[in-house]
């Protein structure tokens, strides 16, 4: 199956572990991706400070309408801004042909149009509707037996649409880590906002934040917690230690994302394809406990 | 007809693993003259039932009494139809499955029982239903033209059943004819009213006939009967009418006496019916000026939620202030209107109306008025914003619209007040009372009811002539006269036009069964009705007082003028009458005086207690059984006697029981006071009444009060059953045996 | 077996509950004749599940009483038990409607003696409980039940326990041969009074029911509070079958809430407040708070709303609440929420929290019926071009039980005009 | 009149008018669940909630003076709540975005942070990871930026030395100069217009 892969600016960077693990555990499960043409940025969770709300959904349009002159294949957007970016535009081009129209004098200006006819999906959804657990099981070969995973769902991955999982009470994740064989814990703060992407500029009131998720993943025992966001990823693993400062707190938990531990599972290379020296909190060592 | 009456003891269901059969055959029935007794192990079964028919064909037997389980189970098993009177004696639920089997105790209890219900049966007789002598009409005299009178009419017309309108105005319409716009379902826009469509509609009617300008002088008779006096125009006629929906309406809360939300001091402060008027004439102004408006704020519930006012809720003025705030908007999209709330209370499919004013950007502050004045010119409110969490000043509003409530038309200006009977307390020097409510005297005229309980029907505690019944709404204490729309309760139009089809739909209901000599709610269907032994008054009264339901009339030397037709047969006159002259055919002083008689009482040194229960047949003998089918055990000393209500108990009964020996009486009947639950609405409170003039017949045989007791049983009662009993019965043996056993 | 014979002067009725036994009475004591169907095996419906009626707090089991009586002695109105309409074809005046019956498997000799349920020891969650206890597979629905007769569930029907109740039955009631059977009726009109549902308070997440044992329903607590439920009306936690020391009750529990139900349902806040006057019968020293957006107490319910605000036990909360999480070692409630008259935030731990879910109609979805039309959110909407079939209650408008026998007795006078326009 | 909030219907029009989805919060019913639900809850002046009754009641200061407004994740904790479908995240980024215009800047490091952000996509299309923390550090003048930049050295080290930083000189996208046209009539075209 082919899909666009619209990974986003973080990819590249600080959550290029998400990207290098997630192109060979995809491909190994028969997926094919092909880039969008020249992608830009989706403006994330605080272009409103610089731009205007028509000005963020042609940034996204422009995507759209590039896969759509394209191939049309869906778009995959593993980063949860991204996603949440790009989907919504979608939603609201659709259901609203005002805003198409506005959207579309705006492309025109650099000689593109979109019709909405693509579909924005996360990564977890096409793991999950398109793959599906069965055949992710059948790929482990190193089932992750044993290892207690906190599946962090975060928010805009799910949120606010619930294109395939609830957005309150998220069961995704925790299917997809139960197929490789580890154990998915259960983890009520796993909705609960990391800060997003404010971290960086409110630190004070969203380090509490990311204390509350970490301490309620270990008191469930939780070995290392997974993410599908770059922003989680970076806002659980980077901080810990300025938490530990502040809170007098002892955190030292892996952060991993999904795909990470699918290549693990899927016996790939813990290097080059899982990318485990890309954390810096190393979870080889509960990684190889689990997978022996 | 000569009774001949066959016995039938079923041993099923454990009743034979229990008893001694062959005794109970022997012993129970002695002395009734039963011509055929048998028993059969499965009597509802189709073998059982074919003996029993067998009999009533080959034997001629036309009385059966049927010992076996409760009557409120295989009812249609054991119906043979009018002419075969059915006795049902529970030998199930009352004695195998709650008692010690094979117990003397046991046994003795199923003897009475059986004896009782062979009683019961032999002074049984056919059931005739009531005819009148004059032609009933099934005619619908509906008394007011507004939304719900209307279409109380139009609806039984469409039945097919002819409608009479007294409207007191010169043309139909009502309320609703002075309206601009409803808002009902789907509660998405405004509508048109539809009031000329609808008056049309009436007019057009040819099976309704209209009086305008017109009022009722009299109603007399009753249902199926009455005779109507109206006067219309200055003319007067008289119609034949089966059944009567009374809808006239509702009048808004007084706003006079509002003066502290500006009422009455700036000219700029309306009502919401001002303002409706207003809107409806053609165009919304300062009625200081005349000026445009452009600012409004509407206070809600101005007066309404108040114990100083009307503390209920009159569940339309905030759907009815949305409106408004849409004619604003309509006139000058720039408006403004302010909603200042205490709840919003747009109930089901309604809150879309909320959404849509909520949309129109009409502004939505809860909280309450504090003050209000005046400033060139313009008004200003002060209020508490709740969810602001501070003191506001709202400036520059052309007008201030008071969302008054309503008030039926029947309550009174001031409560009226009446020569006092001679013992009653509270008199004052000239004699005179207050009237309550719940009397017949209370209501602002409309019926003019030829009733000896007043010519209104009697109302609820703000003035409703409602039911108390949350089952069973439509009932009224005046037989055949039906409430309908906002004289009801405070209703939206989509409700007021329901609640005249089914007041139609009882009205009609009432007209065939009346027709029918059948009684209506609650023993619908019931054909007996009570007959008077003249000969034996003595003009005490006591009968049209206590009727809950104003059925008997009085000549002027206080003799008693049954109404059939008004009678719900309660049997409250027959419980009333010192003198036991009120008697159906199959429920009489003597019949259960008979049945009590029947309870053989042991003697003294047996230690065998017995306690008369009379129970209310509707709440506590289920209630009973239940406890039976939950297979609770409770005393075997103890007889159960049901009532229609417990309001047709007899004290003679009572002085019966004592002189004879019976050791206690226990009484169940259903709660009364304000959340009363006797559908007779007075019956379990007249006998708990008639139960504190016990203490002179217990005095008058030295005995002790602790003998007779009322205890409040509930049909989901039934786990408290066998404490109640429990208790009671160690009472009894405190108190000792009843001297008088064994005279 | 079921030998019906009607004429298109007749009326159905659909449905078995309040409504519907108030249409079919009605109609029939003005002297024609009813056919009414109902899906449980008794009649009632969710009335019979209520442990008391606001504002009287009287048992709905005595109305239903005089309702049973006045069917048992009107030979004009017949029902069905376990009975479903399967298709209606024709037009006002002249209906032919198919009833499909599902098999009891105890025939008319039962006598409800009970030896079935004392042979068998096979239990089922009790659907009249909600499942909140368990009853014997051979079973009287409950025990004011009319008909008042047992039913096997087709679980234990062709098994060793079915056998064991068969054997046990001295009366040959027992058949475990039954099977679906339909007929066919002629009617003149239709009262659709089917009822509602309570909206599945699982799909507010959020909120945790059916993950936190201690989140219950308001229709599970009018249960609890019954003598005849499953806890013998003892108000217990479910998690540990104490009594908890403070209970929440949250309004609009999918009510008036665009993600689950738009509309008001008209009847959750007297519920409530009805609910709290079981507790504070039973546990005299529980804190309750009520959270709710606007408390609607419609006419002189307004009253029972004064009188529970004068309990200085009962705290009114104006918020939505926005979340529950669960103590895992208490099985307490955490309701975290802001009180819109203060602004503080709310973070209140409870032993036991009530949702006050909503209604949901019970539309007619049947494979053959006439034109008949709903509004968006289900409910029947009475459309004056297709007279002949009438909704009654609930399946109209979220009510209460009084203006649902007013809706019904207007629906019962409608199928009569159906039938005097022929 | 002490103490008492004067009404002011203009705020609110002036909202409805220039603020993206600020219409739509006539639709409150005051239930308070986004306030309830909002991880950053507790350091706000006013939630959401208070933030719709402020402008129903006219409060401009308070309103595009609050902090709330530039505190909101972008979670859509409240949004999937809403009983009355009102996208407070939309609200809330329109009254961030509107109070920035206005000249109002309830939260200094975020709105550095966000404009910087903005100006990176206009420039190159793209963000540059290790470049716009160093823009938002020095946003504030260079002592400042100099004392922030050494504050997260570590971190930038530490995602150097795991991969996750590359020295690379910034690059813009293809497209750029016909991206920034269409960005440009955006804002000309959209509600409220763009920052100055």
């Amino acid at each position: 199956m082919k899909y666009f892969l619209y990974w986003g600016c973080s990819l590249e960077g600080t959550g290029a572990n998400f990207l290098v693990s997630l192109k060979p555990s995809c491909e190994a499960l028969g997926m094919e991706f092909e880039e969008i043409e020249d992608w830009n940025c989706c403006g994330a969770s605080v272009s409103y400070a610089g731009a205007n709300d028509l000005a963020i959904k042609v940034l996204n349009a422009r995507n759209l309408a590039i896969a759509e002159a394209h191939a049309g294949y869906d778009i995959v957007a593993p980063c949860s801004s991204c996603y949440i970016q790009m989907i919504k535009v979608n939603h609201e081009i659709q259901e609203d042909p005002q805003l198409l129209r506005e959207v579309n004098e705006c492309l025109a200006e650099g000689g593109l149009s979109y019709k909405g006819g693509i579909k924005v999906r996360h990564i977890q959804d096409v793991l999950y509707n398109d793959i599906g657990v069965d055949r992710i099981r059948e790929r482990v070969v190193k089932p992750l037996h044993g290892l207690k995973v906190a599946g962090y769902v975060g928010c805009q991955s799910v949120r606010p649409y619930g294109e395939y999982d609830s957005v309150n009470k998220p069961v995704v994740q925790d299917r997809l880590i139960e197929a490789l064989g580890a154990k998915a814990v259960p983890f009520p703060k796993k909705i609960q906002c990391c800060g997003s992407g404010i971290f960086l500029p409110e630190m004070d009131y969203c380090m509490k934040l990311v204390k509350n998720i970490l301490e309620d993943a270990l008191n469930h025992g939780a070995d290392l917690i997974s993410t599908v966001c770059p922003m989680c990823a970076m806002n659980l693993e980077m901080y810990q230690d300025r938490i530990n400062d502040a809170y007098g707190t002892h955190f030292d938990v892996p952060i991993v994302y999904l795909t990470q531990l699918m290549a693990v599972a899927f016996g790939m290379d813990l290097k080059k394809d899982a990318a485990l020296n890309y954390n810096v909190i190393p979870p080889e060592g509960v990684l190889q406990a689990a997978i022996g | 007809m000569d009774k001949k009456t066959a016995v039938y003891i079923c041993t099923g269901c454990g009743i034979g693993d229990a008893l001694n059969i062959e005794q109970l055959k022997e012993e129970g029935t002695a002395d009734f003259g039963i011509d055929v007794i048998k028993d059969h192990p499965f009597l509802c079964g189709q073998e059982g039932v074919d003996l029993i028919k067998q009999d009533i064909e080959g034997e001629g037997v036309n009385t059966v009494v049927i010992a076996a389980c409760s009557h409120r189970v295989n009812y249609d098993a054991f119906n043979f139809g009018r002419d075969v009177i059915v006795q049902r004696v529970n030998l199930r639920e009352q004695v195998a499955w709650s008692q010690a089997p094979k117990e003397e105790d046991t046994q003795m209890l199923a003897q009475d029982n059986l004896k009782m219900g062979c009683s019961q049966a032999k002074d049984t007789d056919w059931v005739q239903p009531y005819k009148a002598e004059e032609p009933y009409s099934k005619d619908i005299l509906v008394v007011g033209g507004g939304l719900a009178g209307m279409t109380a009419a139009l609806e039984a017309a469409k039945a097919g059943y002819r409608a009479v309108i007294v409207e007191k105005e010169d043309k139909l319409g009502g309320f609703l004819g002075r309206m601009k716009s409803t808002v009902t379902l789907p509660y998405k826009a405004l509508s048109e009213t539809g009031a000329a469509q609808l008056i049309q509609k009436v007019e057009d009617e040819p099976k309704i006939k209209v009086y305008t300008s017109a009022s009722v002088e009299k109603v007399s008779g009753g249902p199926g009967l009455f005779s109507v006096d109206i006067k219309a125009n200055g003319n007067s006629a008289t119609e034949r009418i089966g059944a009567i929906v009374q809808a006239t309406g509702w009048v808004p809360y007084d706003a006079n006496k509002l003066g502290h939300l500006g009422y009455g001091k700036f000219k700029d402060v309306v009502t919401n019916v001002e303002m409706e008027e207003m809107a409806a004439a053609g165009k919304i102004t300062r009625p200081s000026d005349g000026g445009d408006v452009k600012n409004v704020l509407f206070i809600q519930c101005a007066g309404s939620r108040d114990p100083e006012h009307l503390p209920y809720c009159s569940s339309v003025c905030c759907m009815v202030s949305m409106k408004q705030a849409t004619y604003v908007k309509e006139q000058n999209p720039e408006a403004v209107n302010y909603i200042l709330y205490k709840d919003v209370r747009t109930v089901g499919q309604s809150e879309d109306f909320y959404r849509k004013a909520q949309n129109d950007g009409n502004v939505f502050i809860r909280g309450a008025a504090t003050q209000l004045g005046e400033a060139g010119g313009k008004l200003f409110v002060e209020a508490d914003d709740e969810l602001l969490g501070e003191k506001i000043k709202i400036e520059d509003l052309d007008m201030v619209v008071l969302a008054v409530g309503m008030v039926p038309a029947s309550r009174p200006e001031t409560t009226p007040r009446i020569k006092a009977p001679a013992d009653a307390a509270g008199a004052d020097e000239n004699g005179m009372i207050e009237v309550a409510p719940d009397s017949g005297f209370f209501a602002n005229s409309a019926l003019h009811l030829a009733y000896r309980q007043g010519p209104e029907l009697p109302t609820l505690k703000y003035g409703f002539p409602d039911s108390h019944f949350i089952c069973f709404p439509y009932e009224t204490r005046r037989t055949g006269i039906y409430t309908a729309g906002c004289l009801r309760r405070p209703m939206e139009t989509a409700k007021a036009i329901e609640d005249a089809v089914g007041a139609a739909m009882k009205a009609i209901q009432c007209t065939e069964a009346t027709a029918e000599g059948k009684a209506v709610h609650p023993r619908a269907g019931d054909m007996t009705f009570p007959e008077f032994n003249m000969q034996r008054c003595t003009q005490c009264k006591r009968c049209t007082e206590e009727c809950p339901f104003g059925a008997i009339n009085e000549d002027e030397k206080g003799n008693p003028l049954p109404n059939p037709t008004r009678c719900r047969r309660c049997g409250v006159c027959m419980g009333a009458c010192p003198e036991r002259i009120i008697s159906f055919k199959n429920y009489s002083v003597g019949m259960i005086g008979n049945m009590i008689k029947s309870v053989h009482v042991p003697e003294e040194d047996e230690e065998k207690p017995r306690v008369i229960c009379l129970i209310c047949e509707n709440d506590a003998l289920p209630a009973l059984d239940m406890a039976g089918i939950k297979r609770m055990k409770w005393s075997p000393y103890i007889r159960f006697v049901p009532m229609r209500c417990l309001g047709s108990m007899n004290l003679v009964w009572i002085a019966d029981s004592l002189s004879r020996g019976i050791d206690g009486i226990l009484l169940f009947g259903c709660r009364h006071g304000d959340d009363y639950q006797c559908h007779f609405v007075k019956g379990s409170e007249l006998a708990n009444t008639r139960l504190g003039k016990v203490s002179e017949t217990l005095d008058r045989l030295a005995l002790e009060s602790d003998r007779v007791r009322f205890e409040e049983v509930g049909i989901t009662d039934y786990h408290r059953i066998p404490g109640i009993i429990e208790e009671f019965m160690k009472k009894i043996e405190e108190v000792g045996p009843n001297p008088y056993k064994g005279w | 077996m079921a030998d019906v014979q009607t004429t298109s002067q007749a009326i159905l009725v659909v449905g078995g509950g309040m409504s519907g036994i108030t249409a079919a009475l009605e109609a029939a004591e003005a002297g024609y004749d009813v056919v009414l169907v109902e899906r449980n095996p008794y009649l009632g419906g969710r009335v019979t599940q209520l442990y008391q009626y606001f504002p009287k707090l009287c048992p709905p089991n005595c109305g239903l009483e005089i309702n049973f009586r006045r069917m048992r002695q009107n030979p004009k109105v017949r029902f069905f038990t376990m009975a479903e309409v399967a298709s209606i074809s024709g037009r006002e005046g002249d209906y032919d409607v198919t009833v499909k019956m599902a098999p009891r498997y105890v025939n008319e000799k039962c006598t409800c003696c009970g030896k079935c349920a004392e042979a068998c020891e096979a239990e089922i969650d009790n659907p009249f409980n909600y499942g909140m206890d368990k009853i014997k597979a051979a079973y009287l629905p409950h025990e004011f039940a009319f008909p008042m007769r047992y039913i096997l569930d087709p679980s234990i029907v062709g098994t060793d326990q079915g056998k064991k109740c068969l054997d046990a039955c001295e009366y040959g009631a027992i058949d475990p041969d039954m099977k679906e059977t339909t007929f066919d009726l002629k009617v003149g009109a239709i009262v659709w009074a089917a009822g509602w549902n309570p909206y599945d308070a699982a799909k507010i997440d959020y909120y945790g029911f059916g993950e936190y044992k201690n989140v219950i329903t308001n229709v599970m607590m009018e249960r609890m509070a019954a003598p005849n439920g499953p806890t013998g009306g003892r108000i217990l936690r479910p998690s540990d079958k104490k009594e908890p020391k403070n209970i929440a009750f949250i309004q609009c529990a999918g009510s008036r809430d665009e993600n689950h139900l738009p509309y008001c349902s008209g009847i959750c806040c007297l519920a409530s407040l009805k609910q709290t006057t079981y507790v504070r019968e039973r546990k005299p020293d529980c804190d309750i708070a009520i959270f709710f957006i606007d408390i609607r107490a419609l006419d002189r319910l307004e009253d029972f709303y004064v009188k529970v605000q004068a309990d200085p036990k009962v705290a009114f909360i104006k918020s939505k609440i926005a979340n529950i999480t669960e103590d895992e070692g208490t099985g307490n409630l955490i309701l975290e929420g802001e009180n819109t008259r203060t602004g503080e935030q709310i973070l209140m731990n409870f032993d036991m929290v009530v949702l006050a879910t909503g209604m949901v109609p019970n539309r007619i979805e049947l494979d053959a019926a006439p034109d008949v039309t709903h509004d968006e959110y289900g409910f029947f909407t009475n459309n004056p071009e297709q007279p002949g079939i009438y909704g009654a209650g609930c399946v109209r408008t979220p009510t209460d039980v009084a203006s649902s026998v007013q809706d019904a007795t207007a629906g019962a006078l409608k199928a009569i005009q159906s039938i005097a326009r022929r | 009149m002490e103490n008492k909030v004067n009404y002011d219907p203009s705020f609110a029009e002036e909202v409805f008018r220039n603020v993206d989805a600020g219409d739509e919060i006539k639709m409150c019913m005051n239930c308070g669940v986004c306030a309830g639900s909002c991880p950053l809850r507790e350091h706000m002046d006013y939630p959401p909630r208070q933030i719709f009754a402020l402008i129903r009641a006219g409060k401009r200061e308070e309103v595009l003076g609050s902090q709330s407004i530039m505190l909101c994740t972008s979670c859509y904790t409240c949004a999937v709540k809403c009983p009355r479908s009102i996208p407070v995240i939309d609200v809330m980024h329109g009254l961030a975005h509107y109070a920035l215009k206005q000249g109002y800047v309830p939260r200094k490091d975020t709105a550095a942070f966000g404009g910087e952000f903005w100006k990176q996509v206009y420039r190159l299309g793209r963000i540059d990871e290790k470049d716009l923390p160093r823009r938002v550090f020095f946003s504030g003048g260079l002592i400042e930026g100099v004392r922030a930049m050494l504050n997260f050295m570590d971190i930038g080290i530490k995602l150097m030395l795991h991969r996750r930083m590359k020295l690379l000189p910034e690059r813009k996208i293809k497209g750029i100069q016909s991206l920034r046209k269409m960005l440009d009539k955006a804002e000309r075209l959209g509600k409220g217009g763009a920052i100055a």
